[in-house]
């Protein structure tokens, strides 16, 4: 078997915009995507999941680098000014190409 | 005077968090604990509100509605003194919802010295969670250009959202489940629902002084004019509720009941519905104010102080 | 008639589901409900079954053991029309084997109307979880070339995974403590297994009502065979149930609920053994039937109606 | 005579642990349940304390403490016969502090037999806590050069870390909860606290099955000595706790407490302290020892065994 | 001290898998792998962990990249048909490469 | 929008040296991290979960290469020896740089 060349994008933000950001990658036709839950800490102050609005969730998704790449800016434009978001790309391989 | 224990149980989680314990209850708990606390309440009222006749509850409903609407729009002037449009804005929803956990301390309170309270403070709760937070977004963006990007929700999906938030949806669900089952009905449940309401909120109150504690570090940073508000806003809002509860003819404990709605802010259904409305609001702010000062103090000395004015203006 | 505050609970559940509700139930309450409900009819079960003389109960569990290896037999031949070889075999062995809750749902109905049953039932319970799984794999694997990869567990890991699941393991472990404690070590723990059995059932059903919602989706893209079969199922098994029952000698109440059993599918102990053992098959297609369709089915109309069926029999 | 229910649960654990079942409970729940145990033992505790003078109890109270100094001591040498220094401090800090779960099977044991005891025994569950952590520290550490890295915190860290540990604070905050607010206040909560209490340890034994089937695998590679520790340590500390019970002049039920307080090894305040102050220390032995055997040891075999010690005494 | 290049294997699949998957590594003498509780969306619908037989969990796995593509290799064989299965490989840096 | 070359460090240990982590973090003026909750096997045994001194917590730290190694030989000297500790270093890329 082959290993192909994708990126991954993670997203660290809070809880609350799951449901948004599932929307967006459904818009944006993106066909998978993993989510764990996380708390952590940063400008926004500690995130410690002990109530509803103060949980964060970190959301795996591989994808071409070009789609990657524009996701990540779109999420940054749309929610990076006011909402607690940190989001990193690193490069992966995986074995089928066709399913991302 | 004994404290209730039910206040000591908050005393003790705050304790341990000020003193930087270890302990910590999973939040699955403390999701379960809040859905049975909104289940409770709800099921309690709809049993009580069955033998109401609807049209006597019908302008009482209105007049409260009307009080929730108000509360923000006096409360966000005063604000404006210190913070930013969409800070006050915020707050003001804030302190014109209400946190159902004050309510459910209120009403415990109330059953110790054996003071009864009219049934339909069930249905008040919930109508008094929604309208403060229409108006706070409307508040917070008034004037604003709401074109750009990363200002937050549109209307439609905000009043999806705070309609089908957990506390409405649950407090409605239970009301409705109390009403169409009635006592008959719910009986096999009171094992649950009524007898364990208490001993659970022990364990609410445990956790919501854990959560108290961790919000006192977060707040120093935020200068004395919060903890002012966070005191004299409850402390004034009280009189609200006790005028209306005085001119729907409430009797002592259903005054100092809707004093106490007046006085509390939300920290479960406001939160969650300004971050998406109002994402440039600090939700440290506010949360910080309802949950750090505001739910503390209400506990501690609103609760007895609200009745000793409901006694007054009796 | 008032609807019992049960099946409500369900109800709200599906309609703050379908309506996207934000709310949630965490994952750990649900397990926790669903070990609590084990451990109870378990543990009801072994009392009952103390009274009971052994020798008598034989002969009908072996009756009983029979029909839930017969039952797959039938539906697999219907579902081969429509669905492929490994799917109607797995679809079969939901449909063979049972549905604790919709069970439980039974008994608390049957106790609303202070109908009485006889005490093995939950016995029967316990026997017809497993038959219809085995004979599912089977049918999966019939005439299938089972030497390569991909296709599933042996049948040891197989056996081992349904006798050691969570099901079995809490069912017939509450069987046993209450034969072996009897009613008067089993009293000091009646505060829970017993009373709080029903509002218990109250949680649990709002949740089952919440994912039943969001089964729904999935279900539409399935076409009208699956409605057609969600429904047809129950009320063709529910005759076989009836039949067996009336040939035991049971009662009204026993009957309803050996119907109840027979009409209903499994959600809990049949994906997860299919996903093992047959993996070929879809199971959005088995779990959406057994899940979205019957369940709701039976704990709507079927409860009633079995009952019914039951009273025109006897 | 048979076998005592909570006794049963914690076997159906062990066996479904032993036989690779796949039921687990959801770790929220096992934190919820010690959340619940410990506070409900601590109330307990001080609901009966309000009724004792306080000066009788100080004397007792500072030899019970004495015990738990004395008891690592005792232990520490036989242990150093085949362990590290580390380890044979780190066993020895387990040994001399307490199980609250064991605990409270006898304490079930003692009200199924109807057999009464001293309300003063919750305050020396509380105190044997620490002591034996505070002994196994500075046995781990003398002689040793403590000046390198990596080598645990310091003293002022441990002591807050042990004194502010979770078992000490619902504990002791259960005991002033129930001291401030006497038997009218804590009525309420009675349904809860008191009558749930058995019930609910049925529960949280059939997690600690579970756990205990899971430590078996690892204590095989441990070899013999540790089998014969882990039974050997409980049998003669249980006669350390008769004498100080004797010379304290408790009851046959009291006495058998005290046994079994000096005969249980800690598994939730010991691992967590010795973890951070002797991280040199193998955690799989200890809690090998002290979870895998001497745990279902006094369980099974202990609780009715130190009745019998303390009758012989008596 | 010295980073030595190592590969990780990272495995999103069906919880049910998890005890099958565990066995694997054992026969393949891996010596350590961090699992947690994750949901996702894929060709194989939504996993939300709502209860048994729909929870996802995430397994990460640092090994020589050999060892990692190999195993990449035999798991996609073995479950990539017919279960729920995404893995991806990452190049990282280790401090101690006698542990992996 | 450009993204930008940083490090992240993943750690994964016992979960009962959060704190202490946290207040070294604190110490060393990182400004951000993310928890996820954790169970895994590797030389100290099976970590579960089940309760606690038996979990593990996954830390993920983006910074500045240097800062990212230096944290990790600290952690690797502090810790190391006795607890259970992985950690590894991998390249991401951020929009924001000025933020880590
Ligand atoms: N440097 C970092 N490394 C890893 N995660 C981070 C970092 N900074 C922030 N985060 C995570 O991203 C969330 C949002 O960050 P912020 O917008 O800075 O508050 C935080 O709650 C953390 O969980
Ligand atoms: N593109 C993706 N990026 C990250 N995770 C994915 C992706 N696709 C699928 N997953 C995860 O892998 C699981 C199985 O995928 P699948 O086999 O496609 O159903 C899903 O439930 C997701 O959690
Ligand atoms: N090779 C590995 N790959 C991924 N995670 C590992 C590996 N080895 C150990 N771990 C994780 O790191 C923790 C501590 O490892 P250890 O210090 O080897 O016991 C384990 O409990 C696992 O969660
Ligand atoms: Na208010
Ligand atoms: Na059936
Ligand atoms: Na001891």
């Amino acid at each position: 078997m082959q290993f192909h060349s994708k990126s991954m994008l993670t997203i660290v933000t809070e809880a609350l915009l799951e449901n948004d950001l599932v929307e967006l990658f459904e818009a944006r036709k993106i066909r998978g995507w993993t989510i764990v839950a996380a708390r952590g800490k940063g400008a926004h102050g500690e995130k410690r999941g002990s109530f509803d609005a103060n949980e964060n969730i970190q959301i795996e998704l591989i994808a071409s680098t070009a789609t990657a790449e524009a996701l990540a800016e779109e999420i940054q434009l749309e929610y990076g000014q006011h909402y607690a978001l940190v989001q990193w790309l690193s490069e992966v391989r995986v074995l089928r190409a066709d399913k991302f | 005077m004994q404290m209730d224990p039910v206040v000591l149980f908050f005393l003790l989680g705050l304790l341990a968090g000020l003193a930087k314990s270890d302990l910590k209850l999973p939040s699955a708990l403390y999701d379960t604990l809040s859905v049975f606390l909104l289940l409770a309440i709800g099921i309690k009222g709809g049993l009580e509100l069955a033998k109401q006749p609807f049209l006597q509850v019908l302008p009482q409903a209105l007049l409260v509605l009307a009080m929730g609407f108000v509360i923000p729009l006096l409360v966000y002037p005063v604000l404006r003194l210190k913070f930013s449009q969409v800070d006050a804005a915020s707050m003001s929803a804030h302190y014109g919802s209400v946190s159902v956990v004050t309510y459910a301390v209120g009403v415990a309170y109330l059953s110790r010295l054996g003071v009864s309270h009219e049934s339909q403070t069930t249905l008040f709760l919930v109508l008094l969670e929604m309208p403060a937070l229409i108006v706070g977004v409307i508040l917070a963006r008034q004037g604003a250009n709401q074109a750009g990007k990363g200002s937050g929700h549109g209307w439609g999906k905000l009043l999806h959202e705070v309609l089908l938030g957990k506390s409405i949806v649950l407090l409605m669900g239970g009301l409705l489940i109390g009403l169409l089952a009635g006592p008959e009905g719910i009986k096999p449940l009171d094992r649950l629902y009524l007898d364990l309401f208490k001993p659970v909120l022990t364990l609410f109150l445990l956790e919501m002084g854990l959560v108290v504690a961790g919000k006192f570090g977060a707040l120093r940073q935020q200068g004395w004019f919060i903890l002012l508000a966070g005191i004299g806003l409850p402390l004034c809002l009280s009189w609200i509720g006790i005028g209306v509860g005085h001119l729907l003819g409430l009797s002592v404990g259903g005054v100092t009941l809707l004093a106490l709605l007046a006085a509390s802010a939300s920290y479960i259904a406001a939160p969650a519905a300004m971050r998406m409305a109002v994402p440039q609001a600090n939700p440290a702010l506010s949360l910080g104010a309802a949950l750090g000062i505001t739910f503390p103090f209400n506990l501690l000395i609103g609760v007895p102080l609200y009745y000793q004015f409901a006694h007054w203006v009796a």
